[in-house]
């Protein structure tokens, strides 16, 4: 083994394409083999966690950890690769708020396991449903317990920073990466730990190139609805919702400036308590109407306002579950 | 959130007021456990005195910041409506930022509207530990100084309006009168005799009016209204409309020619309550101030069909001008005084009296102009055919007043005016007179002894409400007569009583556009559509708009001593505003965080003060400190969290939701996590 | 839970009307349930749905907003922008499983301290019959839920 | 509030203490909100009502004497009996006291109370309500000859003319109508006596 | 077409036929399509409510609980009689205002395997019906023997205008309603000052010395202001002033003769519909005259000639409540 310090990267309650973002920065990645040794990274390489087990606590200088806490086998994993871990990167936003595994917190876990293995649209002839421990005759087969709502990688360990972003931009992981190694290198100073690191401190709409007005909204349509969308008209202002204002940037307003109205993956802006609770507010405030029904008929644009507003924030919301979900 | 600042020593004072609070809450109770359960949030002394607001509680609290150090004060006691500023002031004596105390109202707010003894100890400790997380977060601040322009705006040229004119203006300091008819006088001008005295209306009013008219430092704007105010106390920028009077005022002479040749007459609505009729070129009144007529352009001949033009012909200066337009004016003042008066109760609506469709049964307003000796019968007072003199008349109070159907209010005036009507007729008719009173008010200065007065004239007096006037006869004594059907509730039986004339003492009302108005200069109306003071009882001519004041019956029924008080008042309040020069406004105030703002535009609608811009080049948004009456609207809006408000920021709010919430029972409702 | 249940409520006013309607209230002695805790915003135009979830998340079983009557909001109109932030808040809360009912808006201007009285009292019975809300504190998640199940 | 022990003085000398729960025990018995506490004893009612001349009291006076508390005289007193729920007094109380809501209340307390003095009213609203129950609708004919055959037989031949008319002209039907729905409209009477006893 | 849920009441079985048979034949020509409530029974006019409260508004909340189940695709019952009508919007208001009355009916209805929601109705009168669903252009259009000439004294009585809960009348003193509907058939209205007067009510049984003066007054009233007819919306008020009026005679030794039928008649014979079919000749005191006044093709009389303003202005009426200003 070399001296060089040690890198690995885990894989949560996640859809892997966080993974597939670090492979995206193209030649950088091999700074990363340059200048570090890969201790554990089971995406890119064969590991086994008794060998993570065996490190000593804090062997590891850099890990980055993308996707939520929704089994007991990925808490073990968090709180081992906490200890072992100098710096603990929450990376993406799955890690950091939930993202799209945490809407899930809107329903009961019975609830999930009957949508994934028996409804009409489930090829499961057999009706199969698991179960955490299954006797054979070789022993007992287990399989990881789910949690009863998904948590963000700070509410289970101390994380010392985030990297939001569905997945996080591979500039933005570059530049990441470059630090690191500079200061590596001591050619510069870590931030402040629990800061957000490759993104901005504004919102969208500071990246956005689309011209923006005094806005008066009359009507929330959906964007194949708009035809044709100005191109260069702020997509709120088009009746839209577009979650920019609210969202940090830091993507460069990636989907804005191809036409799509902005989701929400980069997460609330610094120091923001409730991503959702922003959008309510931004939204309610531009809407062109005095009398509860004529109100009533323009929200009736928004048909889902829970996904829509909590779509990646729901795990790191204040409430972070529906009642659904917990209450008996 | 940003972290928490470093732990400021804080002191806990709780107020038994009396007993007014001790009686229901555990004074003691609650300064104990603020004293033990708060000090993780800082508190480092807790204290409980009889009356915190006396000079000697003050002083403890003084001692307390200089002994102890306290960098906040957290006071339990009255609303901080009542007392906010007398324990800041005593902190800025003791050298503490008055913005660093807070006032929890546990009077108010609990012991007098809870009984429970423990529930209300619990949720007063509830409110301090609320305070306490909060005022943690409080920051110090600094009043914004803005100087005062000393000019002033009278919106409404009754008598009230006319006396605050006249007081400001002989201090020295220059008015805007505004009235919207052609011209002041408003009610009183009307009228023809004042109760309980009896003077003659018109003659006390007159000198008051010409003086007003000629006075150098008014400038009177008759045939006017505010189509717009902005700006905040000490700098308001207001619109007036001046509508088309279509009579040079510069050439006019005001000798009445024009009205004298002008061929067409209507029914005059307004001076004469529907009763009398004016020309279509007139002024309201004789003694009308300005002088000069207006043309009533909807009714006139010549704007009908163009032509007649018979003043424009007759004027001996050339001062009728067709073409003139309205004007819009542009004044600054730096505080407004509303005495826009009343309107009269809709007595059509008192279905059961008749007024209407019965042509004997006539209003107050109408009686009153009837019995004046310019009005339409020249003072005779007559039934509805100008002729027969009444033999018997009954004269209703409260009509439209005192009653859940109509107005829940008393009218104040309406017992004294028909005590009046009662004494006119017997000196002008000898009639009979039959009064209908529920209770009779009669409480200000020589008002009983008129009541005596009128007893004493033979005035006939049934205590009852009248249930209805009808022309329905059921016998022959009753045929022809108008029946006034009532419970004498002093005998126990229903009686009907046969008159000739039926007066309505009508009851006053709202102006029907009092709401507009109020929005208009930013102050609101109580549930029956008065203007509400600051305080009804100690400061009944300011309202809660700082620099705008209210005179007269705007914010309720008044007599003319009253009215004219209060015009005098409101001016008083002016001028030591004026003579202060300049005025400190709150600092509770929004500011935009640049670095985070995206520069999107949500809140760009928000402001209706325009404080908020849009800055083109930089893309981002901004707020004028001196414009912003720091209500948090945008705060609360702003997507990214980019805006801040001072004394109400996100920090301090949510330590407040947290500390309020500390006592909340952690319930168990069987969650499965 | 066979003691009553006294549902805790915050409130949130805006200074110039409900906060003084609370202070009639008092000034006129009205008696009305304790279960609400005020507090004083400038209007209730301030009120950021944050407040609200924070609130809720914090354990309240109900809040209470309150401001100037339409059209007589002590800034112009703000009080509209309030209640169209409340309108779009409920749908979302309605999202978490929060029942519409538990939260409340109310007009009340400065006269109507009886009106906020009895709105006290009306809220307070409604959220009673609701039952507690009961908010997890997310402290004690170590129990994994018991859902999987043989039933193939 | 507990009422005052006070007393007032009846007759000659004799003292009788008042019933202060009444006014609170007629305003709970009527059907909607009565708002009786409201009276300002103006007269609007005693004024305005057509029959006021045949009432022992007026209604202004009645709700005098509940709010003085004195239960029998308020249940003697006729005028529940001879109002004739024209409400106009209704809709002209500027208190907006349910006035004709609080003489139904009157009259079925004083039924109950068997305070009434003339049993004619009572047994007309009995007989009604007997021929609806048993029937399900009104039955002019059976109500009209029971009445009058008990309560005033003297007029009986000046109102055969009426009788009559009214029944060549079909106007009067020989046989009750009965409804369908007979027991379960009597399960449903019978349910609500039962919670009517136990309000 | 115009559909209605229709609770007709005890009375238009029998003493009011009249009003009953009237309506039928012109249900036709104004488009009412009326489905009658099922098994309804008696409201308990005025009687009930003095005997006992909860069974009293048990009795009437099975005809709305019965009404609110039916399937049919409108939730308003048209009430053609006053007291019924009155009964019907009584019970669904209070079992509102007071949730424990509402609770109590609930539970006693719930014995016969119902229940009602208050509010789930809308409670109408035949004239607010005609008046604001139909319209009186649909009325006028409908005339093809116009009244001319006939002097109706419009009559409604107290039940229809008052209380009025649902605020739908344009007074309760002095409604226009029914004057407006009859000068829409041509007949020339008085502005009677006792339209909402009391006819006495059930006092023609219990108390008939104070009902008699109650109808001396309505029909002297009517004579005095020199109407032929009187015209009325309610069984109640048409049963006590045509049958009690010789007695009413009697009593007061006058000689009143005071036709009254219901307004559906007279409309009905404008509309053409011959007199018999429309209900006339069961009234006992004859309305013979008044119908030979329109069977009379008299010259319309010249319009009272147009004073010249003299003495002082009246003031304008109220704007009405509906059809605009």
């Amino acid at each position: 083994m070399s001296d060089k310090p040690k890198f690995a990267m885990y894989w949560a309650a996640s859809c892997g394409g966080c993974e597939i973002s670090v492979l995206n920065i193209g030649e950088k990645i091999l700074d990363v083999d340059a200048n570090f040794d890969i201790a554990f990274w089971p995406v890119a390489m064969d590991a086994k966690y008794h060998d993570v087990e065996a490190l000593e606590d804090g062997a590891i200088l850099l890990t980055l950890w993308n996707g939520g806490i929704r089994t007991d086998e990925n808490e073990h994993l968090a709180h081992l690769l906490r200890r072992k871990s100098k710096i603990l990167v929450a990376f993406g936003s799955c890690a950091t708020e939930g993202c799209v595994p945490g809407l899930a917190n809107l329903s009961p876990v019975s609830e999930i396991f009957d949508v994934a293995f028996h409804t009409v649209s489930t090829d499961n002839p057999n009706n199969i449903h698991p179960v955490a421990s299954f006797e054979v005759p070789e022993g007992t087969l287990t399989l990881p317990t789910l949690r009863p709502v998904l948590k963000t990688l700070a509410q289970v360990v101390d994380v010392d920073y985030y990297m939001p972003g569905c997945p996080p931009e591979p500039h933005q992981i570059a530049a990441v990466i470059d630090l690191v190694i500079q200061v590596l290198q001591g050619k510069a100073q870590l931030p402040p730990k629990g800061s957000y690191i490759g993104c901005g401190a504004s919102t969208v709409c500071d990246e956005c190139p689309r011209e923006r007005n005094v806005k008066h909204i009359t009507a929330f349509k959906r964007i194949q609805d708009v035809a044709p969308l100005d191109p260069n008209l702020c997509i709120l202002e088009q009746g839209v919702p577009c979650n920019g204002p609210a969202t940090r940037s830091g993507c460069n307003s990636r989907c804005p400036r191809v036409g799509a109205q902005c989701i929400g993956c980069y997460g609330p802006a610094e120091g923001v308590l409730d991503y959702g609770a922003r959008l309510i507010t931004a939204f309610a405030s531009v809407v062109d109407a005095k009398e509860p029904a004529e109100i009533d008929a323009i929200l009736d644009g928004i048909p889902d306002p829970t996904g829509q507003f909590y779509r990646f924030n729901l795990a790191d919301s204040l409430l972070r579950a529906s009642t659904k979900a917990w209450k008996r | 959130m940003s972290d928490k600042p470093e732990k400021p020593r804080v002191g806990v004072y709780v107020c038994h007021c009396g007993s007014n609070i001790s009686g229901v809450v555990d004074v003691e109770g609650v300064r104990d456990w603020a004293q033990e359960h708060l000090a993780k949030d800082g508190v480092v002394i807790s204290r409980d005195y009889k009356f915190m607001c006396s000079s000697l509680g003050q002083e403890l609290i003084e001692k307390d910041i200089k002994e102890l150090g306290l960098e906040r004060v957290v006071v339990a006691a009255c609303s901080p409506h009542l007392h906010e500023k007398t324990f800041r002031t005593a902190s800025e004596r003791a050298g503490l930022n008055p913005y660093l105390t807070e006032l929890v109202s546990i009077r108010e707010q609990v012991s007098w509207v809870h009984t429970d003894k423990a529930v209300a100890t619990e949720k007063s400790k509830s409110l301090v530990a609320g305070t306490v997380e909060r005022v943690v977060y409080n920051t110090a601040l600094e009043k914004l100084k803005v100087p005062i322009n000393p000019n002033t705006l009278v919106v409404g040229g009754g008598i009230a309006g006319i006396q605050a004119a006249l007081e400001i203006a002989n201090g020295g300091f220059h008015v805007y009168l505004v009235e919207r008819e052609p011209s002041i006088g408003g009610h009183m001008a009307q009228f023809d005799k004042t109760f309980p005295t009896l003077d003659c209306s018109a003659c006390i009013l007159t000198p008051r009016m010409v003086e007003a008219g000629y006075h150098p430092n008014i400038t009177l704007l008759t045939w006017s209204e505010v189509m717009s105010v902005s700006g905040y106390v000490g700098n308001f920028n207001v619109t007036i409309k001046k509508k088309a009077r279509f009579v040079n005022e510069e050439l006019c002479t005001g000798c009445g020619i024009c009205v004298e040749k002008c061929p067409q007459q209507v029914v005059d609505e307004i001076y004469e309550a529907g009763i009398g009729h004016r020309k279509v070129v007139y002024t309201p009144f004789a003694q009308a101030v300005p002088k000069y007529p207006v043309i009533d352009a909807p009714n006139c001949t010549f704007f009908k069909n163009g032509k007649c033009k018979a003043c424009e012909k007759f004027c001996p200066t050339n001062a009728i001008d067709f073409a003139q337009q309205d004007e819009y004016l542009n004044v600054e003042v730096g505080n407004i005084i509303l005495a826009t008066g009343y309107d009269l109760f809709d007595a059509r609506r008192v279905t059961n009296y008749g007024y209407g469709r019965l042509p004997d049964v006539f209003t107050s307003l109408e009686f009153e102009r009837m019995c004046n000796a310019s009005g339409p019968t020249n003072g005779e007072i007559t039934l509805r055919d100008g002729k027969t003199k009444p033999k018997t008349v009954g004269v209703i109070h409260c009509v439209g007043s005192r009653d859940k159907n109509f107005n829940n209010y008393c009218s104040s005036i309406c017992c004294m005016q028909s005590l009046k009507f009662a004494h006119l007729v017997k000196e002008r008719t000898g009639a009979d007179v039959y009064e209908f009173y529920i209770d009779m008010r009669t409480p200000m200065k020589s008002y009983d002894e008129f009541y005596q007065r009128v007893l004493d004239e033979g005035t006939l007096f049934v205590r009852g409400k009248v249930a209805e006037v009808t022309n329905a006869a059921r016998a022959e004594h009753e045929k022809g007569k108008l029946i006034i059907q009532v419970e004498d509730t002093l005998i126990g039986k229903q009686r009907r009583i046969p008159v000739d004339m039926v007066v309505l003492s009508i009851g006053m009302e709202p102006r029907a556009d009092s709401k507009q108005t109020g929005q208009l200069f930013g102050i609101s109306c109580s549930a029956d559509g008065w203007y509400l003071e600051r305080h009804p009882k100690l400061d009944p001519v300011s309202t809660m708009t700082e620099g705008v004041f209210i005179a007269g019956c705007a914010s309720g029924p008044k007599d003319i001593p009253a009215s004219v008080s209060q015009g005098a008042a409101a001016a008083a309040r002016v001028l030591d505003k004026i003579l202060q020069k300049e005025v400190e406004l709150e600092p509770i105030r929004a500011s935009v965080n640049e670095a985070k703002c995206s520069g999107c535009r949500i809140c760009n609608n928000l402001c209706p003060f325009n404080a908020i811009s849009f800055i083109d080049d930089l893309a981002i948004t901004r707020i004028n400190p001196a414009l912003c009456q720091g209500c948090g609207t945008c705060v609360a809006a702003c997507p990214a969290g980019a805006i801040n408000g001072t004394g109400f920021s996100n920090e301090q709010i949510f330590a407040q939701i947290d500390g309020i919430l500390t006592l909340a029972p952690a319930r168990s409702a069987g969650v499965g996590l | 839970m066979s003691e009553k249940f006294e549902p805790v409520i915050v409130g949130f006013t805006c200074n110039w009307c409900s906060y003084r309607a609370a202070d009639a209230a008092g000034t006129a002695r009205i008696k009305y349930e304790p279960n609400v805790r005020l507090i004083r915003l400038m209007c209730s135009g301030r009120l950021d749905p944050t407040f609200v979830m924070k609130a809720l998340a914090g354990g309240a079983d109900g809040v209470l907003i309150t401001g100037c009557h339409p059209g007589d909001c002590h800034y112009i109109e703000q009080n509209y922008k309030a209640l169209r932030r409340f309108m779009l808040l409920r749908r979302t809360l309605k999202g978490f499983g929060v029942e519409p009912e538990r939260i409340k808006l109310v007009w009340a201007s400065a006269a109507e301290g009886m009106k906020l009285a009895h709105e006290i009292d009306a809220f307070v019975d409604e959220v009673r019959k609701l039952g507690p809300l009961n908010w997890p504190k997310w402290e004690n998640e170590s129990n994994p839920a018991e859902v999987l199940e043989v039933t193939a | 509030m507990a009422p005052a022990e006070t007393v007032l003085t009846q007759g000659a000398g004799l003292k009788k203490p008042e019933d202060l729960t009444l006014l609170h025990e007629v305003a709970e018995a009527t059907a909607g909100v009565s708002h009786l506490e409201m009276c300002i004893q103006c007269g609007t009612c005693g004024g305005s009502c057509p029959s006021a001349a045949d009432m022992d009291h007026t209604p202004r006076m009645l709700f005098a004497l509940l709010r003085a508390g004195l239960r029998e005289e308020v249940l003697r007193s006729n005028t529940p009996w001879i109002c004739v729920s024209c409400y106009h007094c209704v809709v002209r109380c500027p208190q907006e006291v349910h006035i004709a809501d609080v003489m139904y209340t009157l009259k079925s307390m004083a039924i109950k109370a068997k305070l009434y003095r003339d049993e004619t009213a009572p047994d007309f609203s009995a007989s009604f309500v007997d021929f609806v129950e048993n029937y399900g609708r009104s039955f002019e004919l059976g109500l009209a000859t029971r009445f009058y055959l008990k309560h005033a037989p003297l007029r009986l031949p000046g109102m055969s003319g009426m009788g009559i008319g009214m029944l060549t002209r079909k106007r009067m039907n020989m046989t009750p109508t009965k409804i369908k729905g007979l027991d379960q409209l009597k399960s449903i009477l019978n349910k609500a006596k039962t919670l009517e006893l136990s309000s | 077409m115009n559909k209605y849920i229709f609770y007709p009441g005890c009375s238009m079985e029998g003493s009011a036929r009249a009003y009953y048979d009237s309506l039928k034949v012109i249900e036709g020509p104004l488009g009412l399509e009326l489905e009658e409530v099922n098994d309804w029974n008696c409201c308990g006019a005025t009687e009930y409510l003095s005997i006992n409260l909860i069974p009293a508004y048990s009795l009437i909340a099975r005809n709305l609980a019965l009404a609110a189940q039916q399937n049919t695709e409108t939730k308003t019952v048209m009430a053609p009689c006053s007291a019924c009508y009155l009964n019907l919007e009584k019970a669904d208001y209070y079992m509102a205002e007071r949730p424990a009355l509402g609770e109590k009916v609930n539970e006693a209805l719930a014995a016969g395997g119902l229940h009602y929601t208050p509010g789930s109705l809308e409670i109408r009168h035949l004239v607010d019906v005609i008046i604001n669903d139909i319209g009186l252009e649909t009325v006028k259009a409908k005339v093809v023997r116009p009244l001319t000439g006939l002097r109706i004294a419009p009559y409604l009585g107290c039940m229809v205008p008052r209380p009025d809960y649902q605020k739908r009348w344009s007074d309760h003193e002095h409604p226009s309603e029914l004057d407006d509907l009859m000068k829409a058939l041509g007949a020339e209205v008085i502005d009677f000052p006792l339209k909402t007067a009391c006819c006495g009510g059930h006092m023609t049984q219990i108390g008939p010395e104070t009902a008699y003066e109650l109808i001396r007054r309505l029909v002297s009233g009517a004579e005095e202001f020199k109407a032929d007819i009187m015209v009325t919306v309610c069984p109640m008020c048409q049963m006590n002033l045509d049958a009690y009026q010789s007695e009413t005679n009697r009593y007061f030794g006058t000689n009143f003769h005071m036709p009254i039928v219901f307004f559906t008649q007279l409309m009905a014979v404008a509309f053409g519909i011959n007199p018999k079919e429309a209900g006339f000749g069961l009234e006992l005191t004859s309305a013979k005259d008044a119908l030979a006044h329109i069977g009379l093709e008299a010259p319309t009389p010249a319009a009272a000639p147009h004073k010249k303003a003299e003495g002082l202005p009246m003031p304008k009426a109220l704007p009405k409540k509906y059809g605009g200003e």
